[in-house]
């Protein structure tokens, strides 16, 4: 699945997009964010406060509790400061 | 019910609130109501030099698209238009543009805000502030008071 | 506190509200948000041909003038702009535009809904109905909702 | 003192303004509003309802129980429907 990050987590992570095949017991986004922050200390610094990390599945904004199973695009951002 | 139009873009260039409140009313006798807001970029007592809004494309618009729907959802509109800017935009450019047209006057303050407050939670950009020698400097930090004004909406 | 720039119009001739809004922004970059509501004559489902607006003047742009400053008083504003018309207004044509600026937008929306409140149930005007065949029929009746809208501003 | 009409309350009366002399036992709006309707059917017509015409003192809203004293100008008028 294609990995997207915005605003201060692709800067901390280093870059803007990337894919990944996230292991089988994966199913949550919390279960990713968790997952992601194994993948090395870039990862572990942006996501160190994963709570607040916002997510969207197929640009659509989704609970950490949700599943991530089916979707192609999954994005992580910092809180939105728009408007 | 029938939605009403509802026009979203985002876009790098400025826009033109005039233009884009006469494609609202031209030619009809049955608004009696526009509120139109702007947000326009601040120097921050002269600290910057401009505002770098970062966006996910695709994204930001099905969300912007998303709450002016349920804003024409919640109020009798007759219209809602969302521009919002991202790159680089410098102190007194304008950011965003939220105008909802209306018959009478509460629906389209109501909606107005509640567009502005949802689009500042909940549409996918982020200003990062560029200091007085061009620097980059931080991201800026969401605002309580922002979620606290979303969260008056819920129903 | 200062009180910010307050300009007040009671005028027979159209507004152009974005040359009003450019006065209250240009050469400015404190100003984070700007509020601009317009009243629009309504046909009333195609039974009116105008309304002619007749006022009280003198004491129109006095009330108008108070009515902005207490919005100023109450609200940290950057400048409040308030312009209403009178005479024979058709339907599709702007009756009153109210503009505020302020640097965030909370401020802006609540004054100018407020200054809109307390024009309805202050300002001294009274509309008219033109019926089709150009003859006037009745004075519009003041409505409660105006009245309540106008009440929950009381402190 | 110059009195003047607005809207209904001058079509009823048939004129937009005039100068009346009240007598002294006329002190406050009300007693104003009640001197005038015994000035003819007009006025009776116009002020039918007293309760619901507003009134201005030198240009500023006045509650009825307001004294007219000192005031120049009078305007007796419906309720606005400006806006």
């Amino acid at each position: 699945m294609k990995i997207r990050y915005f605003a201060w987590v692709r800067e901390r992570i280093g870059k803007a997009e990337e894919t990944l095949l996230p292991p089988a017991e994966v199913a949550t986004i919390a279960d990713l964010l968790g997952w992601l922050k194994t993948l090395g200390p870039e990862y572990e610094w942006a996501l160190e406060k994963a709570e607040f990390i916002r997510v969207a599945l197929d640009h659509v904004h989704a609970d950490h509790a949700a599943a991530i199973a089916g979707a192609d695009e999954i994005a992580l951002f910092p809180p939105m400061t728009g408007g | 019910m029938t939605t009403p139009p509802i026009a979203v873009r985002v876009q790098a260039e400025p826009f033109d609130v005039a233009a884009e409140t006469e494609k609202m009313t031209a030619g009809r006798t049955d608004i009696g109501a526009v509120v139109a807001f702007t947000g326009l970029c601040r120097a921050e007592a002269g600290r910057l030099s401009a505002l770098e809004l970062e966006h996910y494309p695709g994204m930001a618009e099905a969300e912007i698209e998303r709450t002016a729907r349920e804003a024409c959802d919640r109020w009798p509109l007759m219209g809602v238009t969302a521009i919002h800017r991202f790159g680089v935009i410098r102190p007194g450019e304008p950011i965003v543009v939220v105008i909802t047209t209306s018959s009478h006057r509460v629906a389209a303050f109501e909606a107005a805000e509640f567009l502005m407050d949802f689009l500042k939670t909940r549409a996918p950009f982020w200003k990062k502030e560029v200091g007085l020698d061009g620097a980059k400097g931080d991201w800026v930090d969401a605002r309580e008071a922002d979620d606290a004004a979303a969260a008056k909406w819920a129903r």
